[in-house]
């Protein structure tokens, strides 16, 4: 039997239009083998289950992880500090997607 | 004995008496210490309004402008430092008429032309800081790079819709750069520019003072080695306005252009490094 | 068919266009509210100077403004709508000269005069919204009681320092008014101005632009009777910059503006509510 | 034996200038009775250990309760909607005091 855990996801910078204008949102993610869910279990519920249309898989996804200009936080930090793909999620974690903006 | 040229004249006092009164801004000190800096605004524009007035009032010694665009009266809806008098002319002339008449003290240089991979250096290398107020991921970049190799702390912002976001980069030659937040440039069909997806005025207005703030922290010294932590900070002004700031990655190991020597000057220079090819021509589009 | 006065010319279309584009402003119909209302900005200072040039920028039809002031050198470091050239002469006339440059399409009046007992309902009046960005109590009691007197909604602003405050006030008729949230004016020597206390140019600025904002959520219907909560948002630019809003009482059973006749509009013009005394004269101290 | 509870308690709008300059920190209450501590315990802790210079209570008490002008916001909410002074404190509960300003 495989853990669940319920995180919050949130998609700042525009990224809400590909999930329906979705801001926030609860998601249970499962791992899918015996050890504890991760970012990239989180990565793929979402694309399975908060993407809209499939063509917009591209602005989310690229060569397995999150695209070049979306910058990924986790309880407001960088996942960068935290292990990015492989941190172990924790059930109250807030994972934030903020896409970069560039007008000025 | 001769007065130092960055002591301050009695009008000087009373000029920016009331923020050298501040605890926060560390006095005459700080005063003297922004007259005789400079700081160098690229993109006169939704952020650059608003940090270029804040900055000239505040009496940083010099000033340049970088912009090659003319005032178009779809600005006029958010870029505040210019008139609809100067619509056709340059940004950078137009801003430099305003700070005059608002700061005389203040002595501005302008580039009328876009920053390239020819100029950068030149242009650069004069200042203290830099405010980068572009809006392109190329642009970004190739300020990013000048900047590491002249060894300059900068100030990156940018805004879309109801949204901005800043930060301060290549701190004292230890701070992260944009490369590090950003190794890969996005697709260029996820870059979405202010004319085509929108902006509103004092949304992007905000996070043009909130650099001009983060400038006066820089060139006073409020930021040292030891309290200086790599940040984002984000805006939104709806629903409700929010500010969040993000605890950053430091300077990543093997980044291209701030822990390497893949690019260089010269690279740069001479045109080796396409920064336009590299980030792909802008194709508006979803985000 | 006759157009309607508040349709938008071509020239305002291209003017007004980038804003128009961001869905949370709500397109056409919002911009042609923002033709057809009016706001009225008490004191044309550091809150003032930035909230002026981005709503005048946003294209609101009619715009007054109230200062008694002259400029003076020492403003110049954060009101950044005035000029070295327009020193000595009144705020509001200065700040007109600006608004006009900036957006011919407004009409400004001036009120070259304190804003008093007498005076305020004949100048309130006029004006779909107030900005309160004046700088004593006595003042803000004066705008609170006649606001609420003409049913206006009012956005309330201070800052010194490092900081400042926002809030929506007597939002609709039912939003809770200064006298909730103040019912006894603080002791005088708690009260600290700006000439005092100093204030950091870009940080009473950023309170001012998002005065600008939550002026333009008000007066395009964004907050409605569903959606609008009381709340006060603070903001601070040191160590780091950072904005809060706290959750907020509504109208307070019984407050003497808002929930009873205790003070009339018969009270305030004939000088027997006495704003001055009632909140002691200031005397600048550690506050 | 009364009841203890550890709370963060901020000062802002310059209200730190009584407090030696301190912006926010932990306070230890306890109730002086055998029910739980209240924002009236707290506030005569903070007066009591907190306040630098005794000249400087009038600036922060007036009438037995925060001065007028003073906000109390409790976990980011007016105090008027918790209950005021007899609101019982949580450990972990923050509490802010702001004080209002006045300049444009
Ligand atoms: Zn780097
Ligand atoms: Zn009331």
């Amino acid at each position: 039997m495989s853990t669940r855990v319920i995180v919050k996801a949130e998609f700042l910078g525009g990224l809400d239009s590909i999930f329906g204008g979705i801001k926030e949102t609860k998601c249970t993610v499962e791992a899918n083998d015996s050890t504890l869910p991760t970012i990239k279990d989180l990565i793929k519920h979402i694309t399975d289950h908060l993407l809209v249309s499939p063509n917009d898989y591209c602005v989310f996804i690229q060569e397995d992880t999150v695209r070049p200009g979306i910058l990924v936080l986790i309880n407001d930090t960088d996942w960068e500090l935290e292990g990015e793909l492989d941190y172990e999620l924790e059930s109250g974690d807030v994972v934030t997607f903020t896409s970069t903006l560039h007008g000025g | 004995a001769q007065s130092s040229p960055h002591h301050l004249s009695l009008q000087e006092y009373r000029r920016y008496g009331r923020q050298m009164q501040v605890p926060e801004f560390g006095g005459l000190t700080s005063q003297e210490r922004l007259k005789s800096s400079s700081a160098l605004i690229i993109g006169a524009g939704g952020l650059g309004s608003p940090a270029l007035l804040y900055l000239a009032a505040a009496g940083i010694g010099r000033i340049g402008i970088v912009d090659h665009d003319v005032v178009d009266t779809t600005n006029l809806h958010r870029q505040i430092i210019h008139d609809t008098d100067t619509v056709n002319i340059n940004k950078a002339e137009s801003a430099k008429i305003r700070i005059n008449a608002l700061n005389p003290n203040v002595e501005v240089t302008t580039y009328c032309e876009p920053i390239t991979n020819t100029n950068s250096f030149k242009i650069v290398k004069d200042y203290d800081i830099v405010l980068d107020c572009s809006d392109n991921p190329a642009t970004r970049y190739l300020i990013n790079d000048t900047c590491v190799k002249l060894d300059k702390t900068f100030v990156s912002g940018s805004g879309l819709r109801t949204e901005g976001q800043l930060t301060v980069l290549n701190f004292h030659r230890w701070g992260p750069c944009y490369r590090c937040f950003f190794p890969t440039p996005p697709p260029p069909n996820t870059v979405t520019s202010c004319s085509d997806g929108g902006v509103i005025g004092p949304c992007i207005g905000i996070t043009g003072v909130m650099m001009a703030v983060e400038a006066i922290k820089v060139l006073t010294d409020y930021y040292t080695d030891d309290n200086f932590k790599p940040f984002l900070t984000v805006y939104n002004g709806y629903p409700q306005q929010k500010l969040r700031t993000f605890k950053m990655r430091g300077r990543v190991k093997g980044c291209k252009a701030c822990d390497s020597d893949e690019i260089t000057k010269e690279d740069i220079e001479s045109g080796e490094v396409d920064y336009e090819g590299w980030c792909g021509s802008m194709n508006y589009n979803v985000l």
